[in-house]
């Protein structure tokens, strides 16, 4: 665990309701607490961090491997580089929002590349428990965008 | 100068970059694909963005991920290393569109280059030497016939977009021709998506001899001298040095001024290669120009104490070449040996997890290298692990110090061509400086 | 020539010394402690042979085992590196005795240049300039007083076998010296067996810079310039560099000179270094000769081009020097830094198994190293993994070659000094050249 | 396994009634068989290996770890580097032969160390079952020179 390590779960968290997280090594312990329900923690950042920064070379893994999630939660993840918006545009209001219930085919976001917006439907069906990146922000191919509580 | 560069590339040539990069004080950012999350590229830069699935169409190939990850990462310039998009005229035009600086020649120049009837063309224009040929692109049977007489057998026929051997056949008489003519272009269409073909006369038993050269923003062309890279398995070069052991002072600048004058004609930037066959009499003909950085710069590196990749992101940042021909000077001999994941019986490539390694070092060994113990080699890229590049005051002391770090190296997990290095720099002709584009293919059957 | 050559050392030195060999084409003989089985040096060299148990005075000091070993290896020569045999005049009489041809100068020279009370005044009657001093060894409290008067305070108490600071004492009053006088006779002969001290003039915030010299056994003698030691730990040098920032053209050659003076006024033969002392005023003192390779020796490599350790075997094979004094040139700048298996905050050794490592690469770098991955760094030795050196054109690149190569190296199993060195590449005081051998103390307390 | 390694166990073979040898890695299998008992394989080496090869990389440990013997089966390695002499001068019978029973502080052999005979005396007392160099012999530090039955 080094400061690249802390950051980069740092900025993983920071878009969560995640109040608690601890970990030991080698794949010793666990902990995680999230926020009480109705608990405000998902304050917009107010400097959007541009991207990940190179991982340690100690450091396994990438974002997703930070937390074990129960089976019925998946993760919606990025099919490209670009800016994550989570509405058509400015005046409008988001594809969806926290307890959105979602089916599949759904529009969720737009990733913008090249100039291009490319509208990220979902493949899954279920409610939206987290969206995990901030409207603007720029997201790598694979990062997590939502979670899915695909039994509701 | 610039402050973030982003390097759309992976293995040994990021890392290469990264390195003159941090030299010059520039920002790096990295992509990588997800098979290249623990890569020592995506270790080392300052920044890492992940762009795609191991699959190179989907990740270093695609432009749109490169553009839009330049773009987030708020990067001035990319860096294309060689291969994957490195000589891609689309990509260039695109970043030229987006107002990111390539670090290589304009999408007009690679573009034309691309193309080697266009490319011969022009160097005909310009008196540089090239083989007898149809002059353009051979529409069909009929004109191949009346081509090949002029030019004579044996000929090859040659892909106008062609490159690695692909779509290139060799013919000895006018019966196999028309045969020929037809599977050159299936094959040609097949893997550059350009079924034309022209005719070129056939050099028995040439050598492989390239000029880099330096050429800024502001018509100033120099050249670094020659590179010998006749030691080639399947088309694919996989030992070089500089100075060429066939080389003499008369030979280089006849060379050196032809290269300098193309480049000037064609308003060539950035660093580039001209590449030439010499045949035993010392006469060179022109082949192409290779319009980026190449696997083996670093022997020119050594024997000029000149920093190509340096000197690349100084001209694409608009600055002038700080030397002048008569300041390029060459001191002693370097040799560069491609280590390949691969059995070097069978040349099958080897990837796996690197459980050993250790690597040479000492006097006069450089390593350009993207592996490191316990890292794992993809089998979804080419199969080179890195550089052994070692410099000496004579050829025949580097022959012995290539040697000596060949056998230093050790690695398990991969297979290498280690073993087959260490073979050829026992080899009485490559010793004796008897090598020729034939010379691996001779030796492998020995 | 010799057909082979035992190394009678372990680490990155007998490395250093079995690629030398091989490159000479001389057969190699390691030898090594039962801690080293699975050594780098014992894996490289031609042969090997354990010659006792992990403790020092057992193997590698022990002069029988040694000497046994060059016999059933029928090795014609040893290389004693640094450390361990090196100066020790026994050894080197032993083997002069049984016809084996030391790589190093003659026991007599090792002998009277090992007392730095001989050494000192074989330099003064060699007009060479020596700190203010007693002239003698000091027998008593009442001499001791007398020479002080004539020194003045501060002053250094020193053991005339010493070496690494032991049975040194600074006394800055009158009133401190008997009892300073007692401890340092009492040290000098607990660490060296002879308690042997004569006083010296305290130079203050002096620079370390030694002057690298090479001599035949036919009396030609040429230096290869100087380097800069002054970084410093407990009299351990971490860091070094040449040329030194502090040089000019003058001082370089009127220490030069000196230097070669005083070898061949001792009849001194293979590769030496003399130590001198400067102060801020330019002016240099002699210190003492080491009579031995360096571990430093590569920066003087790298900027002259000259490989000593093979001049020093050619030169005990009875070679004349190929080059005179005109003939060395200095291009570029050089830095070592010792890599240590130590804790960067404490510096306490930090013996283990190495679990992750990647060694830097690139352009201008070398490694002269004794570890690989999965490797074991044995408590029993010193703690030095191996060398990185760079080399560029100006000491600016050479220090940003530096930090760059640094930041690439990464290891797990063992803590090393690598972030102290890095720290030290951003240092202002260092980036300005404005370092004395109380650089480092000066900086661990920042 | 590669050449030096065959070498090296050949060696250390030869001077034993090892018959057969078969090994796989990594520590999957190990089948030793041993002469018959009066089998005469110990002849004499006509070319003495003048030391131990340069173990390759791969080579884990060193020859003492080839074989491993029964519990009562010990050895009486070289205190030191040297040449090896049953006798102590050619004019006479080895000080002891294989089948002699030994007691602590006997005299074995000498070692010759920078023009010095070192008389290596036994720790052990037993029975010799195996002289394991030959005579002038050059020796490492504690390479095996005699197996000593200590149950006899």
């Amino acid at each position: 665990m080094n400061i690249k390590d802390i950051k980069s779960l740092y900025r993983f968290i920071k878009g969560t309701d995640i109040v608690e997280l601890e970990i030991e090594g080698p794949d010793g312990k666990f902990r995680l607490k999230r926020a009480e329900q109705g608990g405000g923690v998902l304050a917009p950042s107010p400097a959007p961090v541009v991207m990940q920064a190179a991982p340690a070379l100690e450091a396994p893994g990438g974002v997703s491997e930070a937390g074990k999630m129960p089976d019925n939660v998946k993760l919606v993840t990025s099919p490209m580089v670009g800016t994550f918006y989570s509405a058509p545009s400015p005046e409008v209001d988001p594809f969806v929002e926290i307890g959105a219930t979602i089916s599949a085919g759904q529009p969720l976001c737009i990733i913008e590349a090249m100039k291009l917006m490319n509208e990220v439907e979902s493949e899954l069906s279920g409610k939206v428990i987290e969206i995990l990146v901030d409207n603007g922000q720029p997201v790598e191919y694979g990062e997590p965008l939502f979670m899915v509580d695909v039994k509701k | 100068m610039f402050n973030k560069i982003l390097i759309a590339n992976r293995g040994e040539v990021a890392v290469r970059i990264i390195r003159a990069c941090k030299e010059l004080g520039i920002q790096t950012v990295a992509v990588y694909s997800e098979a290249d999350r623990d890569s020592l590229h995506t270790k080392l830069a300052d920044f890492a963005i992940c762009i795609g699935p191991a699959k190179g169409t989907e990740s270093y190939l695609n432009i749109s991920s490169i553009i839009s990850a330049i773009e987030v990462a708020d990067a001035e310039a990319v860096h294309p290393g060689y291969g994957f998009l490195a000589e891609n005229a689309e990509f260039a035009e695109v970043c030229e569109n987006c107002g990111i600086k390539l670090i290589g020649p304009s999408s007009a120049t690679i573009r034309v280059m691309g193309n080697k009837v266009e490319a011969k063309t022009i160097a005909e224009e310009n008196k540089i030497p090239v083989l007898p040929w149809s002059k353009r692109a051979v529409a069909d049977e009929k004109e191949a016939l009346e081509f090949a007489k002029e030019i004579g057998f044996p000929l090859l026929i040659k892909a106008s977009s062609g490159g690695g051997g692909k779509g290139m056949k060799l013919v000895h008489t006018q019966a196999s021709l028309p045969s020929a003519f037809h599977m050159a272009k299936t094959e040609a269409h097949n893997a550059f998506n350009d079924p034309e073909v022209f005719l070129e006369r056939f050099c028995e038993l040439p050598r492989h001899i390239e000029i880099q050269i330096l050429a800024d923003e502001h018509g100033n062309v120099i050249h670094l001298g020659e590179r010998e890279c006749s030691i080639q398995r399947r088309h694919q070069k996989i030992l070089e040095e500089a100075p060429s052991p066939f080389m003499d002072e008369k030979l280089r600048k006849q060379m050196g001024d032809a290269s300098i004058q193309l480049a000037k004609a064609i308003g060539y930037h950035n660093a580039g290669t001209v590449e030439f066959l010499v045949d035993k009499n010392r006469e060179f003909y022109f082949m192409e120009i290779n319009t980026r950085l190449q696997v083996e710069h670093p022997v020119t590196e050594m024997i000029t104490g000149i920093d190509i990749v340096k000197e690349q992101i100084r001209i694409a940042a608009g600055k002038k070449l700080p030397l002048k021909q008569k300041d390029v000077t060459f001191t002693g001999h370097s040799i560069e040996c491609r280590i390949n994941a691969e059995d070097p019986k069978t040349f099958l490539p080897s990837p796996g997890k690197i459980t050993e390694l250790n690597m040479p070092g000492g006097p006069g060994v450089r390593l350009d290298s993207a592996v490191y113990c316990n890292s794992t080699v993809s089998p979804h890229y080419d199969s080179m692990l890195g550089k052994l590049i070692v410099h000496a005051g004579t050829r025949n002391k580097a022959i012995i110090r290539m040697r000596r770090a060949l056998e230093e190296f050790h690695i398990e997990g991969v297979k290498t061509n280690v073993p087959l290095h260490i073979d050829i720099m026992k080899d009485h002709d490559f010793i004796d400086g008897h090598i020729d584009i034939n010379f691996l293919s001779r030796y492998s059957t020995k």
